[in-house]
């Protein structure tokens, strides 16, 4: 029998080693898996390249990993939030490098990490600075950009509910690159508030087939962000 | 006192009523942060938009009561939102798939500088110590049918958004369709920036000295 | 108020004219739009260019579109099918011309083409006859070809329900080549055996969002090409 | 009589059998059409095996009673089947990034030719009045990780189908992992074909009086 569900986030993320890039979940705290992030705060591993669209708010989840100084290069293409005074901290002081993508370069090159597709051209970003030391080639007269797949070691994503196979289905706007960051990772760790038999989720509906999924962890009652901070969290 | 505070331009409000007219019915439009934002308060009657926000949703609809928003619902600004019958969620890629395809009839945004040869410039301003971001402004001006800036004709100093070339780093290069600002609704055209439409009692003069670029008569 | 619906197929392909790509879903009969396929027979247009997995079984359905001599081009990937004889004659005379692609590159590239992505490298087919002419470039180590982006002028797919807004559900493995499809092509028409309101399906299991779709036309029940084949229909 | 009619190999059914003993539990298979279909009898006791399949489901279980078909609900050789508990439906691009993607354990695929080298042929005889076609094949080669071929150790009319050199147009190059014929099951090391396991009262001199490049004994 496939089951792959481990019993806390603390075991899911043991095996992260020093200098591991991690694609981590979310749109702002949409989808953060915030008891991952936390789990590998408690965990210990540095020198990280975390792959995500934001860089975390206030002291709690990846704005708290990104302040114990676990965080070398961030990969995103937004990181200024409201709140966010940690990664602008480090990355002024240089402790974290900062490769800006544009968000749908970004989305789009952890889909081809993903799919197989180590390269692909996109109309994005022609003609300016985030254009510099990029290839541009014109393909029926108009000019693009040379972009790599990205992968990743391991992928931290919050899902809603999912089988024991990894069958994963998300929450509203959660979602975002959740599905395409668990395609994209080597190890991809899935937390979800409930998880259920194999059967239990129609076959029509899975958003994130299970072979895209490695481990899953059950917590039950997720934290969100803004409320983490309302109440003047900071992790740890 | 600069001369743009002189003048009594279009309200923010105004200035997206206005936009929100030269929108077709049944088209699918993504509102950036900001002044485009209330453009979703001003449907004309008899049309529906479909609103499209690049973290996984077509169908956004306005924001709900205070204290029942879903942290997990929101928009790319990060605000609680809702979802109008006929929604659909997708993740991050199939959502910049619909951008960069081509897909969505428009865009609108805010713009530090635009140029008469359409440039926009509106993610950064290019100095050594601001943290740069650019989140789906380059994609969405990339890929989207139509871009509509809708932005202050100045800035708060008085100085001119409206240029013949951006100094600051470029969103993208010849993307600009149309431009709204509180002075007037100017076209960007093959021969630079042409005013479509003017203020009720601001004068083409005014508007060209506010300007940083020449300006064409509106098309008689 | 949106309303993709148009009454019948043979108004939902009234505008294909001579010389139209053609995107027509389908793995084998599994989401085959024949009545969508039948009213483009009826409706005449010629010298088609059409992409699609098959070449179609019997003398219904793309087969009998083949038939009717308005194909010149199959763009496809398996162009051999249990009672195919019809393809391959006019392939033979020469009528029919064929690009052959691998299957997952003839997704990709209507994928890509739906994106705006021009074109992308892939490791499929380096080193046999399907790469000659294509450019190899090695990335990361290893042998790629570029492959291009595809669009059509329409897409002609099936699905199971679709509301008024154009957002579709499918039906099991009927579901292959239409989501992608809906994406690359100008005009995308669906045929569904049920078109409800908006708000009648669960915005969390759209498959296709209505962005993609351009006409929606119902057929209650649909045929199925294995069974007018059994009953020796040939069409018309 | 050619020299393999002489010899009593394996069957089909115990080709695939064998096959399946290599395969480990929780393994993601895409299995091809022919001898490949039959590996799905043989789970060995305890193991799971989830079998893809490429035109859009993961979870694919045995064929249905007789009449009880849905004509939308097929494999990759267009044939009836059904969904396992835990099963997914999606679209053929992401079908195709599983494979593309390494996500898959293991294709089992049927061969006209395989070389010593690990090239494969079997989409086509390139004979110049063949329709060509070639599905999934060279994407599944490419991409997954590991790819085994089952198959007659020679041709119906008693050549050899492992080969120096493949004469057939390739589906791949240097892809082909583990060979499991009727009269032994052969790796594809770097040195060229070894011997892994014989059939049963089939000797190496047999095998190799068979195969139409060097046969490295089994390792010891």
């Amino acid at each position: 029998m496939i089951d792959k569900r481990v019993p806390s986030p603390a075991e899911a993320v043991a095996d992260i080693s020093d200098g591991s890039s991690i694609m981590i979940g979310g749109f702002g705290e949409a989808g953060s898996p915030i008891e991952l992030i936390h789990a590998l705060i408690d965990q210990g591993a540095s020198d990280l390249t975390v792959i995500s669209n934001n860089t975390g708010s206030g002291e709690v989840g990846l704005a708290a990993l990104l302040k114990a100084r676990r965080v070398t290069k961030v990969i995103c293409s937004f990181p200024k939030t409201l709140n966010s005074t940690v990664f602008p901290e480090l990355y002024r002081e240089g402790f974290t490098a900062l490769e800006l993508v544009p968000q749908g370069t970004l989305a789009e090159r952890i889909r081809a990490g993903g799919a197989g597709v180590p390269a692909f051209y996109t109309p994005t970003a022609v003609g300016t600075p985030l254009a510099e030391g990029k290839e541009v080639r014109a393909i029926h007269g108009r000019d693009y950009l040379l972009e790599y797949g990205l992968t990743a070691d391991y992928a931290l994503v919050k899902g809603v509910t999912s089988d024991t196979y990894g069958n994963v289905l998300y929450n509203k706007t959660a979602r975002n690159f959740a599905p395409i960051m668990a395609m994209a990772a080597t190890i991809s760790i899935v937390q979800a508030a409930r998880v259920i038999q194999p059967g239990d989720i129609d076959p029509e509906i899975v958003i994130t087939p299970g072979i895209f999924v490695d481990r899953v962890v059950e917590v039950p009652e997720p934290a969100h962000e803004s409320e983490l901070i309302a109440a003047g969290v900071s992790y740890p | 006192m600069t001369a743009q505070t002189q003048v009594q331009g279009w309200t923010r409000e105004q200035m997206a009523k206005r936009l929100a007219q030269d929108i077709a019915s049944g088209s699918y439009v993504n509102l950036g942060i900001g002044i485009p934002e209330l453009v979703a308060k001003f449907v004309p009657e008899g049309r529906t938009f479909i609103y499209h926000t690049e973290n996984g949703l077509l169908g956004m609809g306005p924001s709900p009561a205070e204290g029942h928003g879903d942290p997990e619902l929101i928009n790319a600004g990060k605000r609680h939102v809702t979802a109008n019958p006929g929604a659909a969620y997708f993740h991050h890629a199939d959502s910049f798939a619909m951008i960069r395809g081509g897909h969505l009839d428009l865009s609108v945004l805010g713009a530090m500088q635009v140029a008469s040869n359409g440039d926009l410039a509106n993610w950064s301003t290019g100095k050594p110590d601001a943290i740069p971001a650019v989140g789906g402004a380059m994609d969405l001006v990339a890929g989207v049918k139509n871009v509509f800036v809708i932005t202050q004709h100045c800035t708060k100093s008085g100085d001119p958004k409206l240029v013949s070339a951006c100094t600051y780093p470029l969103t993208g290069q010849g993307v600009v369709d149309r431009i709204y600002t509180d002075l007037a609704v100017i076209d960007v055209t093959a021969g630079g920036f042409q005013v479509c439409e003017l203020c009720p009692g601001v004068s083409f003069e005014t508007v060209q000295a506010l300007t940083g670029a020449p300006l064409l008569a509106a098309a008689t």
